[in-house]
């Protein structure tokens, strides 16, 4: 319980993740681990299949350097800006050599909850009359017991390695987040092993002051990566907003094979973590980022009962 | 009126178009680019009271800013509620709260029927579409769906490629009777706009054209649709953008044009 | 959206308890709204189908005062003391007269996350080889659609009134609670209307300033009361203590049916609201009741984005 | 020795002899009562590190004080999380994050199964019980279970009136296909401990007394247990609660004797 699970990307992304493994980097638009995406290019994994509801740069990023077989996912785009040109590339015409299992959004939610609560499929109302469960025949019909109708299942998805960007955690990877949510509480209690990423390491006490705070218990936790800007050019509430010159320069990058290729030699692998990757981009490209103003939550009292 | 209709840019009819079919509505799922600021732009002008909801987990957003995209600090900030994804599609939206989805689309037929997923034959398209998102959920559980996107006879087809989101299926008839059998809440589009114009859904569940925008023209309108064109007997010319609906979209909610150019 | 919803019990109650209403007053040993309970005894509603996971003392005394005909729960009993005595008198023998329907915890929640998602069924791998599905027909097999197996299935349950006591609300009913939290949120989803007390009104704006604090929206909302310590003898988290005596006063009043309706007569009949109630009780009483010191949650930064 | 198990209640040992179960033990859900006052003995004694997990919502509570009840603010304070019941139940107990789920009962048999619903017929019962509350959960889906109650005739029979929890059903190789084919986590019922002995599980699935409380006999044992009694040849006896453990329920833990008397 006290023992600290604290360790750097490379060192966590070396014990936890493997090749062929399904791992599942959530954070929907908010608090996406860009870093851990890094590192394990950098390190050279292979056969993965990737799980995210969208995609997003990262994984774009991570397909077009080749750690992927296969992509679960429900909407594949960056978003504000187009296409994911990588991802496209081999998912489009004769080329197509990506797997994709493709599901909604709420089908994506639907299949980490059934995962995190160990029940073999979730129901939900989607997919009646569309040909989504043509495209993906583990979309399913499922009977009502009480006669009033057929609804949608999908399988539960349990990735061998969830990894989810927050606020802060303690050193037991008791870790506490707040803004979009998404789906990292689902994601991770469905993993096997679980990395959280982390803008700040706090004290046990600064966790235990909130519980209602808590999304991820230190139970679930197999590493705690300590790392200030390790979501960008995504972003963390309260700490700094998104960098959408970022999402914008990739578009054009993203379309050029060759300078795809570049950008991975220049932005990851000819980096050592995210520590330079951070001196690289620059304060003042990061100045640029932070909140225009502070908006304090305010505490609440839960009361001392002894 | 040549002068004054170039005053402004079909985007821009476009969405001042969608952003007052939102008058008096209460709830509104927000999709991403052409609704979003739509939305926002109903927000502030007929729908003070909107309340914004986003997929993304925000329900009663106050956006200090336009949103960069379907997920954005600026909408949890001063929100009513920021909440998991599983609670927003399952409580808000499959549980019925929702009473307008605005959706975009790649491709839509005469009844509404929407395809977000691929261009050609699934197992390899020619073009690999974002796909679903939520707006297969969106189209089945909002209460009624607003879709906003530019005619062309690419989008606007006799038969779309891939069905992502239900719209009246193969007609109103059809598509009640299974929604009422299925216990959907929704009761699929009810308001198409495109840079040329308005359209609703006429008892056959049928796209027709009730208003045509200043400087559109009926044949404009007939060569960039896949199917006989149905106009409205009584068609209307949609009032032009007001000097505050453009100033606010172009000083406030997209200084840089971004969506209405 | 800025109407106000801010209304007295007696005024809520009248409005919106109808006989025969299916009510659910929720909240799991904490936030229990006895205030709501002793106002429908009180206006002599008839016929209700009381639904809540622990009965407790507040629908022991509601079935004593012979408001309900059918009572759909999962755990009943006098939480800590022993039984619920005035329900045993119902239940037991052949003068059974109360209708019960029987479900365990997680049935109970399933049911309402059921009702609040519109779902025809919630699946869940509680009951196999028991006798509640034999005792309760509305627990039913169903096949995964994956060839894994059966789990049982429960419908859902939609209250057409449920009541939530809170920490805090705004005028429109944006309601924030913490500490345990129980199904309440659920149960207010599935619900057609929703009632809210809370110990304090607070602005908009503060319900604003920690969105992810938020547990029910005013959308959902028909009325919202204001009556500190309308909890009692349960308690509220950071505002005061379960009142432990009561319930174990409550065991003897009510193994004796003459001192159950005197109690009624004294406590709920005899008084206007739940100020006389408080004023009956005596400060002293209350003041042993608070939190022996504060514990403060601590703020944190959600940023101003423009 | 006369003198010193004097020096102890019967209730004493027994709560000492299941907190020591405890030993090594991980992640435990605690129940009402009993196990209350068990586990959090344990967590103070032989398992400092154990996360203490309660059904109303809580995991890592700290309480300050024992615990009023199932619920009490002092389970929140100072916690890990408090979460929803919908999450405490589907993530926690039913995902296998549970090592050990304490259950009390109204009735036992051979091989502990569990009834708390009702005795007599269920229709007209002659005492209604609380019913299952979280038991049946935590039975099929806790690792393990730890059974806490005192023996009489009357709770420990030949068959239960209804079933409740479900224990080793008709016996080890039964049970253990029935738990493999539907996926349960659990392996069932592991300790029972009484007010006379502790007992573990054959490998028949069936009660086996292990160890002897001082001052108990098996005469003892024997008269209140409906079926006839397995002993294991190397019986033992508990060892004696020490005056740190007897400290701490006293002083600390239950000053007023409402469990231990």
């Amino acid at each position: 319980m006290s023992t600290s699970k604290v360790a750097t990307m490379h060192d966590a992304i070396a014990a936890i993740v493997r090749d062929g493994d399904t791992v599942a980097i959530e954070g929907f638009t908010h608090l996406i681990s860009f870093s851990a995406g890094h590192e394990i290019i950098r390190q050279g994994r292979r056969d993965l299949v990737l799980a995210r509801m969208t995609p997003d740069v990262i994984y774009d990023q991570m397909i077009a350097a080749g750690v992927a077989r296969k992509l679960i996912f429900s909407w594949l785009g960056n978003p504000g800006v187009g296409g994911l040109n990588a991802i496209r590339r081999v998912t489009e015409g004769d080329h197509a050599s990506l797997e994709l299992e493709e599901y909604s959004h709420f089908g994506m939610v639907a299949r980490y909850t059934a995962g995190a609560a160990n029940l073999p499929f979730f129901p939900l109302r989607s997919y009646f009359e569309t040909d989504l469960p043509v495209a993906n025949p583990l979309i399913r019909p499922i009977e009502s017991p009480y006669g009033d109708g057929t609804v949608y299942a999908v399988p539960p998805l349990k990735p061998d390695v969830t990894i989810v960007h927050a606020q802060r955690a303690d050193a037991n990877g008791d870790t506490q987040a707040w803004g979009l949510l998404g789906c990292q509480k689902e994601a991770a209690f469905a993993a096997e092993r679980v990395i959280v990423v982390v803008e700040e390491l706090v004290d046990e006490a600064v966790i235990r002051a909130d519980p209602n705070r808590t999304i991820i218990p230190g139970l679930i936790v197999d590493a705690v990566v300590v790392e200030p800007w390790g979501a960008h050019p995504s972003y963390v509430q309260g700490a700094y907003d998104r960098d959408n010159r970022f999402y914008l320069d990739w578009d054009p990058i993203s379309r050029d094979k060759a300078a795809t290729d570049s950008w991975l030699a220049e932005w990851v692998h000819g980096l050592g973590g995210r520590a330079e990757y951070i001196e690289k981009l620059g304060s003042g490209r990061l100045a640029g980022l932070k909140p225009s103003a502070p908006a304090p939550s305010g505490s609440v009292d839960y009361g001392e009962y002894r | 009126m040549s002068d004054e209709t170039a005053a402004f840019s079909k985007s821009e009819m476009m969405i001042v178009a969608a952003a007052r079919e939102l008058a008096g509505q209460r709830v509104c799922f927000v999709g991403v680019g052409l609704p979003n600021i739509a939305v926002n732009l109903a927000k502030r002008t007929v729908a003070p009271d909107l309340e914004l909801v986003y997929e993304a987990g925000v329900f009663g957003a106050r956006p200090a800013r336009l949103p960069l995209s379907i997920g954005d600090p600026t909408i949890v900030t001063g929100a009513t509620a920021a909440v998991s994804m599983f609670e927003l599609f399952a409580f808000y939206l499959q549980g019925g709260l929702i009473d307008v989805g605005f959706l975009g689309a790649a491709q839509i037929d005469r009844f509404g029927n929407i395809n977000t997923t691929v261009i050609g034959d699934y197992a390899h398209p020619t073009t690999r579409l974002p796909g679903s998102g939520g707006a297969c959920e969106i189209a089945i559980n909002a209460r009624q769906i607003f879709v906003i996107m530019r005619q062309s006879k690419r989008s606007f087809v006799e038969k779309i490629d891939f069905r992502t989101s239900p719209g009246n299926l193969g007609g109103a008839a059809n598509a009640e009777r299974i929604r009422r059998e299925q216990g959907w809440l929704g009761r699929g589009p009810t308001v198409v706009v495109t840079d040329l114009g308005i359209y609703h859904f006429d008892d056959s569940g049928e796209m027709r054209l009730d208003s045509l925008h200043p400087g559109a023209t009926l044949q404009a309108a007939r060569d960039t649709i896949g199917w006989p064109l149905h106009v409205s007997p009584d068609l209307a010319e949609t009032p032009e953008p007001t000097t505050a609906e453009l100033d606010l979209m172009r000083l406030e909610l997209d200084p840089g044009g971004l969506f209405t150019r």
